[in-house]
């Protein structure tokens, strides 16, 4: 009807996830300079800060919805958030693409929620592939975030598929999100002298876990899901880091292979930002937005019905993290990314084939 | 004359402090007795065991015959007895009037959930309790102030309101501590006739602790020094007024002079 | 010599000082007396710069303090002793009189001081390891006069030194206030014990809600009939 | 549990105890004096530790030189939080008071995020706090010994402070009667700005210790470690400073010791310390330390 | 005034506000109902916590804890089983927990009452303490209160939380319950009971001397606290449909008490202003943070400035006004009658 489309995206760019929020904004906003019309008309951005707070997500998607009257929402950062929100886009029947929400309850049961993410069954089942199958690795240890959704998710997968796989879960240690001393859960771990231990941990915390088994000489591999993933990883992690190896998105800007998308990202993100490395949450945030572009295009209308529609049968759509097709339980499907930390650099190894 | 309250070894130390010891005295039935001696001479503890505040170290109180040790102060105002403090101690946000409904709190018999419904009885008995507090109000003369806040009263009504407050609780048993401490000679003038009659209007018995020496000698009937926590004397005015050991623990050879 | 005209003292909307003005001549004891409320302490307290909400001016020795911080005006050589004592509990009794010295920094002086205060009040040497809270009462009083003088002052300013003290120690407190004044010190006294406060006083101003309604000579007053009939109770 | 493993988790206690007796001991200091309880102090504690980076990224100061740059830098912005934010409520009800810190809190902490952003930033270690020493079995950071050593000699410096300095005595009667304070001549508001001074440059010192310690800088990382050592100072008596120090020990040493020997309820650790808290407050209502300031009938 | 026109006045006012609700459900957008919901829910809120520090002098840093313990208990109750079995996808629940189910009016007063009887049981050993002392044990409640539910995944779904709650809480039950909350209020503090609680936040020691039983009395009051936060709590689940552990950090406490203090301390009226002040100008601000564009020249939003604008406003409106907008003042009729006739004089 009018001569706009108007997008809307939620993230959290301020409060605890605030570092993943304002990432993803970035490739959000480069996707738009870089395709700022479609269908001959011009498209509007709206941002709100979700503060990482449940009700602010909420209120940011009723805000886009009912005020902004956008037809499309990106976000967010941060699965529980992205439930938050969703619940009322949902009801609004506005469709929403999800960032890196991995979280399975995300779009379960949803019409109109999306994403450009796997989910974390298949992520976890990733890690765990290749930790037993491709890296010989016996014996797992857990160091889970109890009052994170996403790391109490993600290690329970994970360790479903290591277990179903041959391997030995030998310990299993909880902490609580803002934690900074893991030194006597590492202790422990170290007593239980597991092969490897898996740290389903948000970035902030992640790092400090390494450090600290540095620091406390443990020997085992580490590994990590996609919110590990980020570009300040061998900055603040130094030497802990190395050998670290995480599961994440198809796209690393070490990736050798990269597809012509992906390779356009990354230079013009080097040019825009010389120096800050290009990264995957701005990745996924790019991917959001130019899957609902495509969908708009095929669509051919900016209609949220339309575009929902158009969502739901995208197949092969070519992005930054690789060709994305959406399932019958509107997740992305795509393989899982592998990045190790190698002589200080991140590097991305492959991708990976879960055993389900 | 029957004693309504008695005092069997009252004794409180703090740490190594014996602050009252072995007080043992008892207060007529419808007296106005006096509780006088040097500053930190125990005074104010006595009132803080008998009224329940501290739980007495050692020793014993009776009121009306029953035992009070070791009750907790409210369970005393309950039994009959109500007090002032030495530092005035309002309900200083509330108005003068609301401070005497809360001392009729004590008695009421609806409680809360009858508020809440808006049961007539309550209704009823809220209405009763105001008019009441009313009363009390302009018997101490504070009628025309009492939808004041008790801070903004000047010192003087503020301690007559603290007794109403003492009054509106039911008392049988009055304890006034140095209710004059503050007031010029013209004012405990009229705090002397106050005191005798809330007297015989309420039907009680008065204790009093007071510095001021016209005050006490004018008012009491009887009286119980203590210094350093020791009960030094008893008597009458008189004979209290020239016992050598209270002249020389207390008054001070001068006080006849001045006096 | 202290001098205040027409000071205007306001609390919220009340107006407790009504346009007071008073000299107190250097040397001399001058005392306040009154009814409750009457202002008498809103005078000290504006003096010593803890009223900010006034309006008047204050001067001493010529120079005008009405608006200087307490600190300047302790020292500036007048200090006040405040109704209730306001003894620091847990601080012992020197520590509580080297803290009347803060505003010095002359460390003889100081130690000067304290051996005569200790001199004035002996009870104090014996427990100057004391915590001032486990003072009596009267101990108390006299460490808030003897504090109130480790400031080195030329006007010590005295708000209620006798209440809710004994009687024997209402005696003591007069007669170190003459003592005092003998040795120097100009003295500002508010008392509700109008008789006593007379007695020692040179000169005395009476306040009725917060203008001054009566001044004269202490023995004048003692023998004026307005103030018998309404202090000294008749 | 080995004996070279109980060491460990011990010497581990001690670096975590004695990080959170130094944020305690700041938060007790404005406490003591002024009865606030100063939220601002996990966020000056952030700055702290951010100003080296800065101090060193953008000025290329050396190492020690950023970091007492920042210290004083911060002890400047702590003064001007009490002037700006304090001061005017003094004689207003504490709640209010509270208020304006936590929206103080609020306002530094969101500065920084727009500021420095949300990325994490590294920290610089020098290499000899991070090379590990072998006792036998035991690995020994530098950096673990440190920080506890800091800690006590700042705690003897405080104490000194205030038992021993005219100042000090200034701070004691503050805290007790501010009226009376200023009657006798203390220069209240220098000397609460003194207190701030002290208190912010300890929250910079153990931001930077902190930061030492878990290397990583985020414009929120006051909030948990803050939050924490207040819990440590009420633990250990809110106003006293050897208290402080002893909550803050006993925090680090319940934190690191209940995982230790009940690792499956390591996800109740935060509940364990909060259950003790409750416990010794209904033993010791003021704090292991705490006077009590019963008030007199 | 008199009391018969006091209550006209007030049913004059209640009928209004179901005219505007009316009026809202049909005409407003669903991002501004939405904002309506959470005042209702942040004035209950609000005035729970007043009633027990602003009016009883409790210093009580409790509320997330029960707002948790009541969202729980809402939750699981209006959940139906099916949805349960498809939730608790890490380990399943109870069968308590799997099979109970109730109609939202019953599930709201349970999560009210669990609540309170939790207020009940740390009330008695707790509410000893003094102020601070007392603010930071409640805290600990409220946190012990976090970490059990992100460790109890067979009735919590641990930090997973709930989602997909049915959302019965509309307006009229948000409105229902927030008049309820405050007719309740009125009354207790209107009545001699109230002045009780006034009385004890003023002089514990001299209501002792009143013949009150302090302890009692502040367990009641706190009791009524811990209720109406659990009902509070379990209108926001509904409202959001969706809760975690998370959700329920002691910040949420602090916004609470922001609310409290900036609307005045022992105001009524002053936590119905500031319930609604603080939630509209939090949601107005988000302005700040829009892109901005003068002419030519333009600028990303920068995120966190709307935080930043925030707090500033919070310490100018505490610095200027220190006792909060209403102190401990109310506006009634006879104030408002009062200031009409001024108005015209
Ligand atoms: N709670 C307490 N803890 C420690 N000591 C106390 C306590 N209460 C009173 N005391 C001490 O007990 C002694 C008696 O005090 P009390 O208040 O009874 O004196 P008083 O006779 O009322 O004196 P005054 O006339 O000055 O009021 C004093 O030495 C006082 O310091
Ligand atoms: N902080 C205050 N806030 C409001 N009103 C005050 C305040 N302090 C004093 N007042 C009022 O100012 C008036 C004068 O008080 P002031 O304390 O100066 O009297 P006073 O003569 O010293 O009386 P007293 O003999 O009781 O000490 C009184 O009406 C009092 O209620
Ligand atoms: C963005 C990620 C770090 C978060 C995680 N994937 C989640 O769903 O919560
Ligand atoms: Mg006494
Ligand atoms: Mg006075």
């Amino acid at each position: 009807a009018d001569d706009t489309v108007k997008i809307g995206v939620f993230l959290p760019l301020t409060g605890q996830n605030a570092f993943g929020g304002q990432l993803e904004l970035e490739g959000v906003q480069m996707a738009h300079k870089e395709m700022g019309e479609i269908l001959g008309k011009k498209v509007e951005l709206f941002v709100v800060d979700n503060k990482s707070d449940k009700v602010e997500s909420a209120n940011a998607v009723k805000r886009l919805i009912e005020k902004e009257k956008v037809q499309a929402i990106i976000g967010t950062y941060g699965s529980s958030l992205a439930m938050a929100g969703g619940e009322v886009s949902e009801k609004a029947g506005i469709p929403q693409v999800g960032t890196s929400c991995t979280n399975p309850l995300v779009t379960q049961g949803k019409k109109y929620i999306f994403r450009v993410c796997f989910i974390d069954p298949f992520q976890g089942a990733g890690a765990a592939t290749y930790a037993y199958r491709d890296l010989g690795l016996k014996k797992a240890a857990l160091l889970i975030d109890v009052a994170n959704d996403y790391s109490v998710g993600l290690a329970s997968f994970f360790k479903k598929s290591f277990t179903k796989l041959g391997g030995e879960v030998v310990a299993t240690l909880n902490y609580q999100s803002g934690d900074q001393d893991f030194t006597a859960q590492l202790q422990e771990i170290m007593s239980k002298q597991p092969d490897v231990l898996f740290i389903p941990s948000y970035f902030s915390e992640g790092a400090i876990i390494m450090k600290q088994v540095q620091e406390l000489g443990g020997t085992f591999r580490i590994m990590g899901g996609d919110a590990m993933d980020n570009p300040e990883i061998t900055a603040i992690g130094g030497s802990a880091v190395e050998g670290f190896m995480h599961t994440t998105f198809p796209y690393d800007p070490s990736m050798p292979d990269m597809n012509p998308v992906a390779r356009k990202f990354t230079d013009e993100w080097i040019k825009i930002n010389p120096d800050k490395d290009p990264n995957v949450n701005a990745a996924l945030g790019y991917d959001a937005y130019m899957i609902i572009m495509d969908a708009i295009t095929r669509a051919g209308s900016a209609e949220p019905q339309a575009i929902t529609d158009a969502l739901a049968a995208t197949k092969g759509f070519v992005g930054v993290t690789g060709t994305t097709t959406i399932n019958e339980t509107h997740d992305a499907e795509k393989p899982v990314g592998l990045v190790m930390i190698k002589d200080g650099k991140k590097t991305y190894v492959g991708a990976i084939t879960p055993e389900l | 004359m029957s004693m309504i309250l008695e005092t069997k070894n009252l004794t409180m130390r703090f740490g190594g402090l014996v602050a009252v010891s072995d007080f043992t005295a008892s207060v007529p039935q419808g007296s106005i007795t006096g509780l006088i001696g040097p500053n930190g001479a125990g005074k104010t503890t006595c009132f803080n065991m008998v009224t329940g505040f501290y739980r007495p170290s050692e020793g014993q109180v009776f009121f009306e015959g029953k035992e009070l040790t070791g009750m907790n102060p409210h369970q005393v105002c309950r039994a009959g007895i109500a007090r002032t403090f030495q530092n005035i101690r309002l309900f200083g946000n509330e108005t003068a009037l609301e401070n005497v409904m809360i001392g009729s709190f004590v008695r009421q018999r609806t409680g809360w959930i009858q508020s809440v419904l808006m049961t007539p009885a309550s209704l009823r008995e809220e209405k009763e309790i105001r008019k009441k507090s009313m009363e009390l109000l302009e018997i101490v003369g504070l009628g025309d102030i009492a939808a004041e806040k008790a801070n903004s009263l000047p010192y003087g009504a503020q301690r007559r309101l603290e007794i109403a407050r003492a009054l509106a609780t039911g008392p049988r048993f009055l304890l006034l501590d140095e209710p004059a401490a503050g007031m010029n000679p013209q004012e405990s003038m009229e705090l002397m006739d106050f005191i005798r009659t809330i007297r015989t209007r309420f039907d009680l018995t008065i204790l009093l602790i007071e510095h001021d020496m016209k005050v006490v000698m004018g008012v009491c009937e009887h009286m119980w020094v203590l210094d350093y926590g020791v009960t030094i004397a008893e008597g009458g005015p008189e004979s209290i007024q020239s016992n050598p050991k209270v002249i020389e623990a207390y008054l001070g050879e001068e006080y006849v002079k001045y006096a | 010599m202290l001098k205040i005209s027409d000071l205007h003292v306001y609390y919220g909307g009340i107006h407790a000082l009504k346009g007071i003005s008073l000299d107190v001549p250097t040397g001399q004891i001058v005392t306040l007396i009154g009814a409750n409320g009457a202002g008498k302490s809103s005078t000290l307290r504006a003096i010593s710069g803890l009223i900010k909400n006034k309006k008047g001016t204050i001067t001493y020795n010529d120079r005008d303090i009405t608006t200087l911080d307490p600190v300047e005006i302790v020292k500036g050589g007048i200090v006040m002793s405040p109704e209730g004592r306001r003894i620091f509990p847990h601080l012992s009794v020197t520590e509580n009189l080297y803290l009347g010295a803060y505003s010095r920094s002359d460390k003889d002086g100081i130690e000067r001081d304290k051996e005569w205060v200790f001199d004035l009040f002996p009870r104090m040497r014996e427990r100057q390891n004391q915590k001032g809270g486990t003072l009596s009462g009267g101990e108390q009083q006299m460490l808030a006069v003897g504090r109130a003088l480790m400031s080195a002052p030329d006007v010590v300013m005295l708000d209620e030194p006798s209440l809710g003290l004994a009687p024997l120690l209402v005696k003591d407190v007069f007669e170190i206030i003459k003592i005092i004044n003998a040795q120097g010190k100009t003295v500002v006294l508010v008392e509700q014990n109008a008789f006593a406060a007379l007695k020692v006083a040179h000169y005395a101003y009476v306040l009725e809600t917060g203008a001054i309604v009566l001044q004269g000579s202490g023995e004048e007053l003692l023998s004026d009939d307005r103030v018998i009939q309404a202090y000294l109770g008749g | 549990m080995n004996l070279a493993t109980f060491i460990q988790h011990f010497l581990n206690s001690l670096t975590l105890g004695s990080l959170y007796a130094l944020i305690a001991i700041g938060y007790t200091m404005v406490y003591g004096i002024l009865r606030l309880i100063n939220f601002a102090h996990s966020e000056i504690f952030m700055l702290g530790a951010y100003f080296v980076f800065w101090g060193i990224t953008l000025f290329h100061m050396p190492w020690a030189v950023a970091m007492v740059a920042s210290i004083i830098f911060v002890a400047g912005i702590g003064i001007l939080v009490d002037r700006i934010a304090y001061r005017p409520l003094r004689d207003a009800p504490r709640i209010s008071a509270l208020i304006s810190a936590i929206g103080v809190s609020f306002f530094l902490q969101n500065v920084a995020i727009v500021f420095f952003q949300a990325i994490p930033r590294q920290v610089y270690r020098p290499l000899w706090l991070e090379t590990p020493m072998l006792w036998g079995d035991v690995r020994v950071l530098p950096l673990t010994l440190f920080v506890p050593v800091l800690s006590f000699f700042l705690m003897m410096g405080l104490v000194y402070i205030v038992y021993h300095t005219k100042a000090g005595l200034g701070m004691r009667a503050i805290s007790k009667d501010i009226e009376t304070s200023y009657l006798m001549g203390v220069p209240v508001n220098k000397v609460i700005a003194l207190t701030f001074g002290i208190g912010s440059a300890l929250a910079a010192a153990s931001g930077i210790m902190w930061a030492l310690r878990y290397p990583q800088l985020q414009p929120i990382m006051g909030t948990i470690p803050g939050f924490k050592a207040f819990i440590a100072a009420v633990f250990g008596g809110i106003g006293s400073i050897q208290g402080a120090v002893i909550g803050g020990l006993a925090l680090g040493f319940i934190e690191i010791m209940t995982v230790a020997f009940f690792p499956d309820l390591a996800g109740y650790r935060d509940a364990f310390a909060f259950i003790l808290l409750i416990g010794i407050l209904l033993v010791k209502p003021t704090g292991i330390m705490g006077v009590k300031t019963e008030d007199k009938v | 005034m008199n009391r018969s026109t006091t209550i006209f006045l007030n049913f004059v006012l209640v009928a209004c506000l179901g005219l505007f609700l009316w009026w809202a459900e049909g005409n407003l957008d669903g991002y501004k109902i939405q904002i309506l919901n959470l005042i209702a829910v942040n004035i209950i809120l609000a005035l729970s916590l007043n009633l027990i520090y602003g009016f009883t002098g409790m210093f009580s840093l409790g509320h997330a804890g029960f707002m948790a313990i009541g969202a729980y208990v809402c939750s699981i109750l209006i959940m139906t089983p099916d949805q349960k079995i498809t939730l608790f996808i890490l380990e399943e629940a109870y069968p308590w927990v799997q099979n109970s189910h109730a109609p939202f009016l019953v599930a709201v007063i349970a999560g009210g009452l669990v609540a309170a009887l939790f207020g009940l049981v740390i009330g008695t050993p707790l509410l000893r303490l003094g102020d601070d002392y007392l603010g930071i044990a409640t805290l600990g409640f409220a946190e012990i209160v976090r970490v059990i539910a992100n460790n109890i995944p067979r009735v919590t779904n641990g930090a997973l939380g709930f989602k997909g709650i049915p959302d019965h809480a509309n307006l009229w039950w948000n409105y229902g319950w927030c008049l309820l909350t405050l007719y309740f209020v009125i009354r207790i503090l209107g009545s001699n009971t109230g002045n009780v609680f006034k009385a004890i936040r003023d002089d514990e020691t001299a209501a002792k001397a009143m013949g009150v039983d302090v302890f009692r009395v502040k367990l009641l009051s706190f009791i009524f606290g811990a209720f109406f936060a659990g009902v509070g709590g379990a209108l926001l689940g509904s409202l959001l449909t969706t809760i975690d552990p998370k959700m329920f950090l002691f910040t949420l406490t602090f916004n609470v008490l922001m609310i409290v203090v900036t609307g005045g301390l022992g105001s009524i009226t002053g936590s119905i202003i500031a319930g609604v002040g603080i939630t509209v100008v939090l949601e107005w601000l988000r302005f700040v943070e829009n892109p901005i564009t003068i002419g030519d020249w333009s600028m990303d939003g920068i995120p966190g400035m709307r935080m930043v604008v925030f707090s500033l406003v919070l310490i100018l409106v505490i610095l200027f006004r220190r006792e909060g907008i209403m102190g401990m003042r109310e506006i009634t009729w006879d104030g408002v009658a009062r200031f009409m006739k001024r108005g015209k004089a």
